[in-house]
């Protein structure tokens, strides 16, 4: 047995809010050999970032650690001085989080930043540095390795900087390395990138890493033992395959299960059938820069087509020409066999009524002043002319429709309820026009498994009583299996593939879409070792630099 | 005039910095556009000489004329110049010089304050290199006083273009550097014909300070040596200062409310006397002028005039007598405007807010209209009904009377035509018998009095201050402050 | 030169004392956190405070020397020094009050609140109940000529002083307290409906050209750099100027003019604020989904947009009714603001502020201008504070 | 680099247009004030005639859009015009200016000068000293030093410009007479003497200036600590100093830029009161002159150099920001 790294006993933290200490941890233990990889897993704010900082002897703002040890290396880091743990951290532990784009600090070059933990610690000169730093460049497959680290942030791709964010970790070659969700702001073929990388390079230098996810799959190709968070509390922790094959606690089951949501494929729709929406030969662009070519795709009455492709691709433009807020150059979009007017302004409140929006971020997408009875009520109110008693039994029935208890939310704001929580306000505020039509954009892409699905149910349960069409945009392949009938892949702005969903999940393929499938994780511990021999090693790196 | 014991001997030396109010960037050495503070001591109490100047002890005597005779009609007058006087360029003084000075003031288009004074002059003759006659429109007793006005001051002839541009006079001291609204470098010239009786200081720095606490200050901190324009309210203050020395004379500068008395309701004389008798002289005295001052009785004549009427009876506040005055003109209840703006003399506003208040117990309902200081005299003076005025006086009683209450002038700024009162002032102008005039005189003052369209409530003091260091001989001019603005020349270091 | 030396030396001194104190502190604690992870400028800065509280507290013990002159010298600080303490007190009680007396809610955020926001809130009430009852709390008219002019504040007859004025009266024998008073009524009522007038102007055609953009946008946008590239009190003067022609003696005509005029002029400042705010908030999902909803513009910019503006042009309103309380006071000195008889704060500390001059040897009467001075000052600072601590919690920082 | 210069032309241009603009405003509101030159300059003293003489010797006589013109016509060349009140002498004499004294030009040079030189030691004094205490109070937010530095700075923003000045001329002048306190310089005095006899006005500026600037050093610093690329410096262990200075700093400069630039301008432009107090001799109180005698070429120079400078330092300002932002400095 080789010598513990890090110990992490009875550990306890809590955080501060209205003047008050909640419990955040409460007692958690693991153990970290030297090069040994331990994945933490559980839906968002189960803890697993204030674990993983902890491991550094850190805490956010208003958090402390209340009680428990963390030893690292002998050094007991809870109560080490300011003094001890900075020449620690960026030495011998290092850190990187969920999104390199927001962790990089805009405003130095790559290289600089990659260089001044060595330099600050005198690991190494700067000049030393600098060459270890186009080397490990090199070894993450970065593309022009001499060149890319005297970019800023911005000229650079998110994987690319996801790697370069991990060679910066490695600068000062430390024995422990937290991995904050490194992945989970890119999109699957670029995650591919960035996971082969990591786990290469954490191979190569032997360096012990706390992996932090919430997707089981990711966690399962990266780690050697598994550890489950649930609202602070440990769940169970096991080898990894262990783990896999054999749950043992009912909540780790159940976040086995979400992956397995499906609805069955609905019947083809008969020829001849008049759409409810029918975008045909959509070309647009924001000024001068064109965004789509020729798109057309039709919704029919009760179905779900679900719109994928990589980011950038258009998805959300094309939903800005079907509302209206970006007039298309050229083409025309039908409701109901009727054309719309193109720019919204000129449609009327019927038109507007009738097609509806749901938005990826719902933080965003409300308005945070207005409570939940004014955010529903408003298009109640606005469409149908309810004012008083009626208004408020309208609200009431849509929020009992969503599954929230309308005397309780009511009178809540935005900022009081659980992300889930949100989203449900934005599908019940669409609903509240009574729509034929619903745009959902990434309605599912910010909210962890669990809620995601019931979201998803709950938007078949509406499609199923309501007989609503739905276009569904998303970058998940999962959700588009979970919930569409019919599928519409896009890239470059141009549609790529469409058609039933049954049929694009068995090939032939176009080649991106296969692309597409290939890269979505599963749960099988070999499944990206198989990917990466399959598809050649090599390849990996062209893709990124295709990217740029 | 408060004097300090006569100091021997006078003597030479030291730069002498004066921090001195009224500066404007517009200012220039045309001593015609002269009307403040700080060019009119620069100006001909330096820079330039007038004919004649008024002593510190109020007598006329001559500056660059040394003598003058009149035939007795007083038209006709001859004036003895000084010789051997050069301006600071090195040109000769001479008759030539004083007449073009003269007519710069009526030339075509000219803008001189002093228009009146030299448009009386019919004509100029030299009658030799040194002596020059002027022959009047109408007799004035009075003429060689008039030639003390600082505006009249004496340019090279030929030259007038230059030296007002770079100040070349014939006064004590020569420009060394001048910017307007900020700062004077003045230097004494050697060998000048005032050598040994006047002009003791090397070197005179005048320094534009407009701000009256930031004047004050300067001198309390030691960076001037003299200031004017003293604010009454912290006089008490600096005279604590041992540092320092105030010195305060009475002199005819007196501060009015002219009404237009051709614009109902004052048009009827009752209410100018009801008003007359609604305001409180000595507590506006003792309030705005702090006691630096002393109660006037609606005529302009003040304590430094010769023939001041000392006896005519106060118009003395009397609520009860305005309220019977107004009854009888049938005005119960009047009421009134009254604008004001400290532009008008300082504490003008509270003048008038005084005047309201001690009015309304005349059942008078007085309102007072703060008016912007900017444009108060082109735009409130001669064209409101009722508003607050000051007057610096004159040195003689016609002059005064000519300038501001002679039928049709166009600075009668009560618009007030009485036939005796211009009748009596035509007769004395012209009359040399010192008795005569003394009466005819009073009998104007006392028609002014009782039916004049001015409220004349005090006359205020010159309150000027300067530290210690500084000297002068005991008697201080009071035609205007800063010892009849003559300081530059007449005091020194000790 | 002398006292360049001396505080050459005194620095020197405390950068000395400042390590020996860290040292010091890390023996005698046996190295507790609070001396362990002191960096030496933070030892240096502990140190350089109590210098400067011990100065404080031996100046306090001097301005109550009996020795006048020495006296004197430190008699405002002293005063600052009582004022201080006085408003801290008082700030603090008043916490403690708001947290025991009041709703659940009301207490709760009397818990959170620090000192200086307590302080700020019970200055504006203070201010509030001043101004509105001007009239019953006064001991004389803001006109009324008293008999005695030029009292020296402190009632104190030996120095010339009356018990019956406690702050003295002014040249013409008004009553100085009286007149501050009645001046929290003119000033603070007008500044503060300027700066609404200026926020309504300001923030509706800004939230209007974020929405819009467009034609509408640039031209307001250039009319506002054009009004801004003019220094504001001067234009303001200019437009007094004129105004106070058009006028004519209605005092009330100028008073409304003059409300308007500087809430023009304040309104451009408001205008930027609120479109780079709105520019922000425009953006955002929930305005396209009103869009979408085909509100119209007034709902857009009420109810959507306004809303969430709030904490910045809180933050604005409050510096803003700073400024236009001063440029009023400016005015009013200027001759064109406020018209006298009434009781102006402005005006008084012009009209006083020469006697600061003879601080060194008659302390008493140099501080007749600081009070109008303060009760500006006090009320600005206060404002502030509130401002301050408003921004804070909206902010959402735990810190 | 070539879109930085783009931005430059066409905020030039637009500074251009808005300059114009200025003009025609201050020009129309100087004619809508009562009076006018004649009548100022000659005050108590003015006869219809020498007003008119006036008048017509200046060409008030015009009706103002002519004059407008004119002075538009003369400006677009470069020449500023006379100044009314030292071209009304010359004519006099009946001959033309021949001192070039009368020109607005030569008038507001040395004015200009010594309000640059003040607002140059004030931002000496001010801007390194708001920025290093807004830095430290980032850093030690919350504690007593950020509390004082709030307390005091509010204070003293909220206090009236003349009063700071009185406060300032009290202590370090009257009760312990440190520095002079009249700032009376002019031309060809020793710079040392100049320094020394401006410093009492620019610290009363400094005073005035320091807080705004300083509160949006601590506020834009502040506001930038809870992001990830924050974290990410402390979780490399660098000290907390390098952490505001080296990470924090160079993405707050934007809005601390601006509010300099405000500042400055503010200090070219809005320092009269100050002036006036000191009896310093810079452009404001000429300008308060000009408007009180209704000089009108002074007055416009005047409006057009406030004007140029606020345009110019806000289109530094914005330069800056640009220059200081990588994102901008070097798009994709
Ligand atoms: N500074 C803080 N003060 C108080 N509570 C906090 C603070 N930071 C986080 N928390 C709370 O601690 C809990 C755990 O947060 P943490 O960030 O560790 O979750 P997580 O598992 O990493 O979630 P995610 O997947 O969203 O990153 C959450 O409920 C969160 O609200
Ligand atoms: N307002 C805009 N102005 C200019 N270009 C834009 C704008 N919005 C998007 N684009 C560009 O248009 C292209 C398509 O963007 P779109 O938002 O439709 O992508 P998407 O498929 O929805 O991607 P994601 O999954 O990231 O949301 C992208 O290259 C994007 O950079
Ligand atoms: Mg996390
Ligand atoms: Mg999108």
């Amino acid at each position: 047995m080789a010598e513990q790294l890090l110990k992490v006993r009875g550990l306890k933290i809590e955080g501060r809010s209205d003047e008050t200490w909640n419990q955040i941890v409460n007692g958690v233990d693991f153990e970290l050999k030297k090069g040994e990889v331990i994945g933490l897993i559980g839906e968002s704010g189960a803890g697993k970032s204030t674990v993983g900082l902890a491991a550094m002897g850190f805490t956010r703002d208003g958090c402390r650690i209340s009680a428990g040890e963390v030893e690292f290396d002998g050094i007991n880091l809870v109560n080490a001085s300011a003094k001890v743990k900075r020449e620690l951290l960026g030495k011998r532990i290092a850190y990187v989080a969920q999104s390199a784009a927001a962790s990089f600090n805009p405003a130095h070059r790559l290289i600089d930043q990659h260089t001044e933990a060595p330099v600050q610690h005198g690991v190494m000169s700067k000049a030393e540095s600098e060459a270890d730093g186009m080397e490990l460049y090199r070894k993450l497959r970065l593309p022009d390795p001499e060149n890319i680290g005297f970019r800023y942030p911005h000229q650079v791709s998110g994987g690319q900087l996801q790697r370069a964010m991990t060679a910066m970790a490695m600068s000062t070659r430390p024995d422990l390395i937290i991995f904050d969700e490194p992945t989970t702001a890119l999109d699957v073929t670029t995650q591919i990138e960035v996971l082969a990388s990591i786990r290469e390079i954490v191979e190569e230098f032997d360096t012990a890493a706390i992996y932090i996810t919430h997707d089981l799959a990711v966690v399962a190709q990266m780690a050697d033992k598994i550890k489950v968070l649930l609202k602070g509390d440990e769940v169970e922790e096991a080898d990894t395959r262990t783990m896999l094959s054999d749950p043992k606690e009912d909540y780790t089951k159940s976040l086995w299960a979400v992956r397995s949501f499906q609805r069955p494929q609905k019947p083809y729709v008969q020829t001849g059938q008049t759409p409810v929406v029918s975008v045909s030969n959509v070309t647009a662009a924001y000024g001068k820069v064109p965004v789509l070519h020729d798109v057309s795709f039709d919704i029919h009455a009760g179905r779900t087509v679900a719109v994928v492709g990589e980011s950038g691709s258009g998805k959300s433009t094309t939903a800005r020409c079907i509302t209206g807020l970006l007039p298309p150059k050229q083409g025309h979009i039908e409701f109901d066999g009727e054309a719309l007017p193109l720019d919204y302004r000129k449609r009327n409140k019927m038109q507007l009524r009738q097609a509806q929006m749901i938005y990826q971020m719902a933080d965003t997408a409300l308005n945070p002043r207005k409570t939940i009875g004014e955010l529903i009520g408003r298009p109640v109110q606005f469409y149908m002319g309810l004012t008083g008693k009626e208004k408020r039994k309208r609200v009431d029935s849509l929020l009992e429709e969503i599954e929230l208890e309308p005397s309780v939310y009511y009178n809540r704001l935005p900022s009081e309820l659980s992300g889930g929580q949100k989203q449900r306000i934005g599908i019940a505020r669409a609903l509240a026009a009574e729509p034929k039509f619903i745009i959902c954009d990434e309605v599912t892409s910010a909210l962890d498994q669990l809620v995601a699905e019931g979201i998803l149910k709950l938007l078949a349960k509406l499609q199923d009583e309501l007989g609503l069409s739905y276009m569904f945009i998303t970058h998940d392949l999962a959700t588009v299996k979970s919930i569409a009938d019919e599928v519409v892949v896009m890239k470059d702005g141009r549609v790529v593939e469409q058609g039933p969903k049954d049929d694009m999940f068995k090939p032939p393929h176009h080649p991106y879409t296969d692309l597409l499938l290939s890269s979505v994780p599963e749960m099988d511990p070999d499944w990206l070792t198989n990917l990466l021999k399959e598809r050649g090693v090599d390849n990996i790196g062209d893709a990124a630099v295709g990217k740029m | 005039a408060t004097g300090m014991p006569a100091v021997a001997m006078p003597k030479k030396g030291g730069t002498l910095r004066l921090g001195l109010a009224g500066a404007n960037s517009s200012d220039s050495w045309d001593s015609r556009t002269h009307s403040d503070s700080y060019m009119i001591m620069c100006g001909h109490g330096a820079v330039f000489d007038t004919m004649t100047q008024v002593a510190a002890n109020g007598e006329l005597v001559g500056e660059l004329a040394e003598s003058w005779e009149a035939t007795s009609d007083a038209k006709t007058w001859t004036f003895n110049l000084r010789k051997g006087v050069t301006f600071h360029n090195g040109k000769a003084f001479g008759a030539d010089d004083v007449i073009e000075s003269l007519n710069m003031h009526v030339a075509e288009g000219a803008k001189s304050a002093a228009k009146p004074i030299v448009s009386a002059i019919t004509e100029m003759k030299k009658m030799g290199e040194h002596q020059v006659q002027m022959t009047l429109k109408a007799g004035n007793a009075d003429f060689p006083f008039l030639l003390s006005d600082y505006h009249i001051c004496i340019f090279p002839a030929g030259q007038v273009e230059e030296a007002i541009a770079q100040g070349i006079g014939t006064g004590m001291y020569k420009v060394e550097s001048f910017d307007p609204g900020v700062r004077t470098l003045l230097s004494r010239v050697e060998g000048h014909y005032k050598d040994g009786k006047e002009g003791w200081f090397d070197q005179i720095e005048v320094i534009a300070i407009n701000d009256s606490s930031a004047r004050m200050n300067a001198l309390m901190t030691g960076q001037v040596d003299a200031v004017n324009r003293v604010d009454f309210k912290t006089e008490p203050l600096m005279k604590a200062n041992p540092m320092i020395n105030i010195f305060e004379v009475t002199g005819n500068q007196h501060f009015t409310f002219p009404m237009l008395t051709n614009v109902a309701p004052y048009d009827n004389v009752k209410v100018r006397q009801a008003l007359k008798h609604a305001v409180n002289r000595q507590e506006m005295v003792d309030k705005i002028l702090l006691g630096h001052g002393a109660v006037a009785n609606d005529i302009p004549i003040g304590p430094a005039n010769q023939y001041f009427a000392s006896d005519l009876p106060l118009n003395e506040y009397d609520p009860e007598k305005a309220k019977f005055l107004l009854k009888e003109a049938g005005m119960d209840g009047l009421s009134v405007d009254l604008s004001a703006s400290d532009a008008a003399f300082p504490g003008a506003v509270d003048a008038a807010q005084l005047y309201q208040a001690s009015a309304k117990a005349a059942g008078i309902n007085l309102n007072v209209v703060q008016e912007p200081a900017d444009g108060y005299w082109s735009n409130v003076w001669l064209k409101k009904p009722w508003c607050a005025c000051y007057w610096s006086g004159r040195a003689t009683e016609d002059w005064m009377f000519s300038t501001a209450y002679e039928m049709g002038v166009p600075w009668n700024d009560s618009h007030w035509e009485n036939a005796r009162f211009q009748e009596l002032l035509l007769t004395a102008r012209a009359e040399l018998d010192t008795e005569k005039r003394r009466g005819q005189y009073h009998e104007m003052q006392a028609i002014m009095s009782t039916e004049g369209g001015t409220v004349i409530p005090m006359y205020a003091n010159y309150v000027d201050a300067h530290s210690t260091k500084l000297t002068n001989s005991g008697t201080i001019g009071n035609v205007f402050q800063m010892d009849s603005s003559r300081l530059m020349e007449r005091w020194w270091f000790s | 030169m002398n006292i360049f030396i001396a505080i050459v030396l005194w620095l020197a001194a405390i950068a000395a004392a400042g390590w020996v104190f860290r040292f010091v502190g890390q023996k005698v604690t046996g190295n507790k956190p609070l001396f362990r992870d002191m960096s030496y400028g933070v030892a240096v800065g502990y140190i350089l405070a109590a210098v400067l509280l011990v100065w404080l507290g031996w100046s306090y013990v001097l301005s109550r020397s009996p020795d006048q002159t020495i006296a004197n010298k430190y008699f405002f600080l002293g005063k600052a020094v009582e004022g201080f303490l006085l408003f801290a007190a008082s700030a603090w009680a008043f916490r403690i009050f708001g947290r025991n007396v009041g709703s659940a809610g009301t207490r709760k955020l009397f818990r959170s609140m620090p000192l200086t926001a307590s302080f700020g809130i019970l200055t504006i009430i203070i201010y509030a109940i001043v101004a509105i009852f001007a009239g019953a709390i006064a001991p004389y008219g803001q006109e009324e000529i008293l008999g005695a002019a030029n009292v020296v504040p402190g009632g104190n007859p030996a120095m010339g002083g009356n018990p019956d004025y406690p702050l003295g009266t002014d040249q013409i024998g008004r009553d100085i307290l009286s007149r501050l008073i009645y001046g929290a009524q003119n000033t603070v009522g007008i500044a503060f409906a300027t700066t609404v007038l200026a926020f309504l102007i300001g923030a509706t055609l800004g939230f209007l050209a974020a929405t819009l953009g467009g034609w509408l946008d640039q031209l307001l946008s250039r009319a506002v750099d054009v009004l801004m590239a003019i220094p504001s009190l001067i234009f303001a003067l200019l437009l007094m100027t004129i105004a106070s022609a058009w006028a004519g003696s209605e005092k009330g005509l100028l008073t409304f003019y003059m409300v308007v005029i500087i809430a023009v002029i304040d309104s451009t400042r408001v205008f930027r604020l609120a479109r780079a705010v709105g520019l922000n908030i425009v953006v955002m999902d929930y305005i396209e989904a009103a869009k979408l909803r085909g509100e119209g513009m007034g709902y857009l910019i009420f109810r959507e947009i306004l809303p969430n503006a709030t904490a910045p042009l809180l933050a604005e309103f409050g510096l803003r009714f700073c400024f236009v309380f001063l440029t009023i006071a400016s005015l009013s000195f200027l001759g064109v603001g406020i018209q006298p008889p009434l009781a102006d704060w402005g005006t008084m500390v012009r009209d006083l502020a020469q006697f600061i001059n003879f601080a060194a040897f008659a302390p008493q009467v140099a501080s007749a201008p600081l009070l109008a001075a303060s009760a500006i000052a006090l009320l600005t600072v206060a404002v502030n504070f509130v401002v301050d601590w408003m921004l804070h919690k909206s902010s959402g920082l735990k810190e | 680099m070539a879109s930085i210069l783009r931005i430059i032309a066409q905020r030039l241009a637009l500074g251009i247009v808005t300059l114009f603009v200025v003009s025609i405003v201050i020009f129309a509101a100087v004619n809508l004030l009562p009076g006018d030159f004649a009548q100022l300059i000659l005050g108590q003293g003015a006869t219809p005639e020498a007003v008119e003489a006036i008048r017509q010797d200046l060409g008030l006589d015009q009706p103002p859009i002519t004059r407008y013109f004119q002075w538009l016509a003369g400006a677009v060349q470069g020449d500023l015009g006379n100044s009314f009140a030292q071209a009304n002498f010359a004519s006099f004499a009946g001959t033309d200016v021949g001192t070039g004294q009368g020109s607005v030009a030569a008038q507001i040079a040395p004015r200009f000068e010594n309000t640059m030189f003040l607002a140059g030691v004030t931002a000496v004094i001010a801007v390194p000293i708001s920025i290093t205490l807004g830095v430290l109070a980032a850093l030690y937010r919350n504690s007593a030093f950020d509390r004082t530095a709030n307390i005091l700075t509010l204070s003293s923003i909220s206090s009236p410009e003349f009063f700071l000045a009185y406060i300032l001329i009290l202590f370090l002048a009257v009760l312990n007479p440190i520095l002079p306190s009249l700032s009376n310089i002019y031309d060809g005095m020793e710079l040392s003497d100049r320094f020394i006899k401006t410093l009492l006005p620019a610290l009363t500026l400094t005073l005035v200036v320091t807080a705004h600037m300083m509160r949006m050093t601590r506020a834009a610093i502040i506001n930038l600590l809870a992001s990830p690329y924050i974290e990410m410096a402390r979780l490399k262990g660098i000290s907390p100093m390098r952490v505001i200075v080296k990470h924090a700093l160079p993405n707050a400069l934007a809005p601390i830029i601006n509010v300099i630039a405000l500042n400055l301008a503010y200090l070219i432009t809005g320092v009269v009161v100050v002036e006036v107090v000191f009896v310093y001799p810079g452009i404001g109180q000429l300008f308060v002159d000009s408007v009180k005698i209704r000089d009108i070429p002074v007055v416009q120079a005047c409006c057009l150099i406030f004007a140029a400078a606020y345009i110019l330092l806000n289109l530094t300002a914005d330069i800056l920001s640009i220059i200081s932002n990588p994102r901008l400095r070097h798009p994709k």
